[in-house]
């Protein structure tokens, strides 16, 4: 499971720490303890940033500075999609194959097929994709009340 | 060899318990009519405990090593297979307990811990019924001593069915919980949970109903139902003992509070405060019963296997045949519906005067073996003003043959003590 | 292979053992070294459980035919083995519980219901610490939110002992219970009892060990220990999964009030109100965990048969000998004692900023089993301000080699993050 | 188990009924629903009386009906004895073989030496004498704060 692409991210992760934004979550994953603080900035529908400081092992390090990369800059229909295309993945039980669409929309995540045979680890691969989700929800709730 | 219609091939079905080939009292087969206190195990449910125990024992959950993760697939496997067998809406309902005791007890403490709407406390009733096992009065006796509640109850007829006549008397507005039992684990009674639930519902009663002696033989649908709980052990429906379910309703497990607390049932610990895992889990505190989940998962794998409603098919047939040989006995006296119709395979009677227990021992030094005694449903015994009954209880294994060796047996008793 | 003084001929130990014969990962015979979690069970239980299902299965007690005489005379059975395993000095102070779990919860549960002068409430402080899996703490943080009473406990030493300096403040008049563990199953550090019970007996506070992490490792006597509850596990000490035990002082468990209601915890039940059975049976409602009672008793009579003495000195060896060879390898600090002395078979450690989930995963690929996390001692990790450990727990199989596997699967792991 | 003895007692027991006495009590065998109530009536050191009257099985019956032919008329000394060499027998597990010196204490009670293989059954054998034992303790302590 520890593809190279994975322990990449993890020696060097994309965009740690944390800096300005909308909103700002901590999850904790209970079984193994990886925690995550995430903080999301949005600009209109755009995600200016993504940012995230935490502890935790190399998939659960590995996976948010890979979305790190995917989804800053994009505008959050699209990133929704890339979030679900991930979590399908993550529950696939290692039964799906990625295929060249998925690759398209995951590009470097798909390193994570192979995460997916082990129940144990789909919750540190999901640790940061469940905050920025949770985070998300948050930065918009508070812009609707400020509106 | 009697046939009766809508019997299952036993002589198939006794391959796969080896414990009906036991010779007890010189070589005697043993004929085992005591299924309402515990069923056998077949082959299949042993295989499955020992190759648990062989090739893929481990802790559940928490832990990354291959045996770790298929201990968990297997335990959480079970679960699985368990929502199914009831047909729950999600698996996430289905607790682990150690018996059906332990998850009648356990809805009774989330209860008495509740905050409102749920809690149980000195305004409030508690509804059961004198036909109740043991397991399904004393937690509520218990509960309503500590909170203070009011313990009401619906009463038999004589020819052993609740009596609703004052169904809008005993549930009221009070009412809180109403827990029964969907069949009489003395009388085979199988008790109209339609009209009970009707009456729970119209006034925003919980209903709990305790299904230890329906699990085994019929289907059991959950959401047909209607309830809000529903109870029942692994020992009675092949499985292993050790081994209980409670099924609750998603929504009402989220809001009620943990019972047993401990590893497993946990988010997050500090010495300060706690926060409690989501259901299932929150009520399933240390290392579960995990071998004896997945000897369940093969029980309900094997009684599927058969078919719940074939099951239903035999018992019936075969006690109709028991009723009718069984009444045809001098001085027996059946307590409890004296037809086939709205009963399980449970019957039990009185004879003459003979004591239930000489009527026991004498049919066990024939190698038939019945219960005897007040069943843990002892209001009941009183109910009818006797101390005891003998009970034979069949299930999917039991021949129309056992029942004339039951006969034969009795006739023998009443000639021993004439 | 390496020799070391005491230990056991694993040789021979091992072939009880089916599960160690287990391959993983393309042909790996698996290394296991996660006993502190659960242990594996040698083929004698798995007999024992074969037999009772296969000749003697019947629902105990209250039962006057063969197959209920003999399955009562081995559950009874496996209470005079359990019994005497711990030195009890009266087989009616041995209570089987599902495990160690509802054992402590027991505990938790009779006090804060009992009459004066056991009840905690808002008056009464509660004793635990720091270094307690959470089995052994939630049950008193639910006590002492619903009781109104204040929980307070020991806090750890640097090198993963108990801080008793404070002792005097810690327990004082107004402490009704002290509970903690025996052996930490994370550190596997052994605690001073005897400065613990000496400080409660002076103020007439009650003591409540927790043994899981002993009974399975060393002689328990718990006459010698001078507690008055003792609680443990079976499936740490080579049972089945599904049995527990408590132990508690004869007069207590008279005094005491029932946790759990129904059947077979009774005397005698009416609608209006029920009497309880004496103990153990007033504290085991329901149809208990037969087979794995009888199981248990099969484990207790193995472990006799090799010694515990000659296991503890066995698992001493090891310990030994896995301290010094793993503390040469680089950047590894083990999290508790870090010499052999009071300490048992269990050491947990980090390495260097590798996350413990990558530790265990990668040992796994080679066929190791450890259990990496909080070990539900949360607040050990939160002490040390580490989010987990790796730990590596040795038993009765354990063997020098296994030790060497483990070391050279670190430097693997090192070198694959390095 | 059902020796002619016990059979015959069962279906004709002595002494049944209850009579004036110094102290009764009431016992109950939880398991099975056996009931026994039993009085003793002393004068001074000998037993001028034991009645009862009770439901259940053939053992608990026949039990009481022996017990009433072997104790009322002896000194409690005696009567003690007798108690004691019974409880002996019925809790030897079918392994004491009554001797000589045994049957001349309990004479027809001997009967029950194979009741002893049934732990099931034992209760019922000694609900009666365990009856016998509480009045009449219960008959001397009201005697002692009669006096
Ligand atoms: C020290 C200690 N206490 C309590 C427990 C709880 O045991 P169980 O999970 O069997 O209830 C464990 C093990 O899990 C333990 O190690
Ligand atoms: C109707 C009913 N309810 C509850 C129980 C209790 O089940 P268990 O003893 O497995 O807890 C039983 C059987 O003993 C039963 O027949």
């Amino acid at each position: 499971m520890y593809q190279d692409v994975i322990l990449d991210h993890y020696k060097h992760p994309h965009g740690r720490g944390l800096r300005d934004g909308d909103a700002e979550v901590h999850h904790v994953n209970p079984t193994c303890g990886d925690e995550i603080t995430l903080r999301v900035r949005l600009d209109g529908a755009t995600i200016e940033d993504v940012s995230y400081e935490g502890q935790g092992c190399s998939i659960s390090q590995a996976s948010a500075s890979v979305l790190n990369d995917l989804l800053v800059g994009k505008e959050l229909g699209e990133a929704q999609k890339i979030q679900e295309t991930f979590l399908e993945l993550m529950q696939s039980k290692g039964q799906v194959e990625p295929d060249d669409a998925m690759e398209e929309v995951l590009e470097d995540a798909v390193a994570f097929a192979g995460v997916s045979k082990y129940p144990a680890r789909v919750k540190c691969a999901l640790l940061s994709w469940m905050a920025w989700k949770d985070a998300t929800a948050k930065a918009l709730s508070e812009e609707a009340k400020t509106a | 060899m009697t046939q009766l219609p809508g019997l299952l091939d036993t002589e198939a079905i006794r391959k796969d318990f080896p414990l009906l080939d036991r010779q007890v009292h010189d070589g005697r087969k043993i004929v085992y009519l005591d299924n309402a206190a515990t069923s056998q195990k077949p082959r299949q449910v042993l295989d499955a405990l020992n190759a648990y125990y062989e090739r893929h024992n481990a802790n559940v959950h928490r832990g990354v090593h291959v045996l770790a993760e298929e201990a968990t697939a297997l335990y959480e496997g079970a679960r699985d297979k368990v929502a199914d067998f009831i047909n729950a809406p999600s698996r996430n309902e289905v607790i682990f307990t150690k018996n059906a005791s332990e998850s009648l007890n356990l809805v009774a403490n989330m209860l008495g811990w509740a905050d409102e709407p749920y809690r149980v406390d000195r305004e409030t009733e508690i509804v059961i019924t004198e036909m109740e096992h043991h397991s399904n009065i004393v937690p509520w006796q218990l509960l309503a001593q500590r909170t203070g509640a009011k313990l009401k109850w619906f009463g038999i007829t004589d020819d052993g069915r609740l009596d609703l006549s004052n169904i809008d008397e005993i549930i009221t507005e009070q009412t809180k919980i109403v827990s029964f039992t969907l069949v009489s684990n003395i009388m085979g009674t199988v008790n109209p949970v339609e009209t009970i639930i009707r009456r729970a519902q119209e006034v925003g009663a919980l209903v709990c109903i305790d299904a230890s002696q329906a699990a085994p033989h019929m289907v059991l649908d959950v959401q047909a139902l209607q309830a809000d709980f529903v109870a029942f052990t692994g020992h009675k429906m092949c499985g292993p003992t050790g081994i209980g379910v409670l099924w609750g309703r998603q929504e009402l497990l989220e809001d009620l509070p943990p019972f047993l607390g401990g590893g497993e049932m946990i988010e997050t610990v500090s010495m300060h405060s706690s926060t409690y895992a989501p259901a299932p889990h929150k009520f399933e505190a240390g290392t579960p019963p995990i071998a004896q989940a997945v000897g369940l998962g093969a029980a309900v794998d094997y009684l599927t296997s058969i078919g719940m409603d074939k099951i239903a098919e035999h018992e019936h047939a075969i006690t109709e045949y028991a009723v009718k040989r069984l009444l045809e006995v001098p001085d027996l006296r059946i307590v409890g519906p004296s037809t086939a119709e709205d009963r399980g395979a449970t019957i039990s009677f009185t004879l003459g005067d003979i004591h239930p227990h000489d009527v026991g021992q004498v049919l066990d030094e024939q190698g038939i073996a019945v219960r005897v005694g007040h069943h843990c449903a002892r209001p009941v015994c009183l109910r009818f003003g006797i101390p005891a009954t003998t009970r034979a209880s069949f299930y999917l294994y039991s021949t129309p043959a056992e029942v004339d060796a039951l006969v034969a047996g009795l006739e023998h008793v009443r000639n021993f003590f004439g």
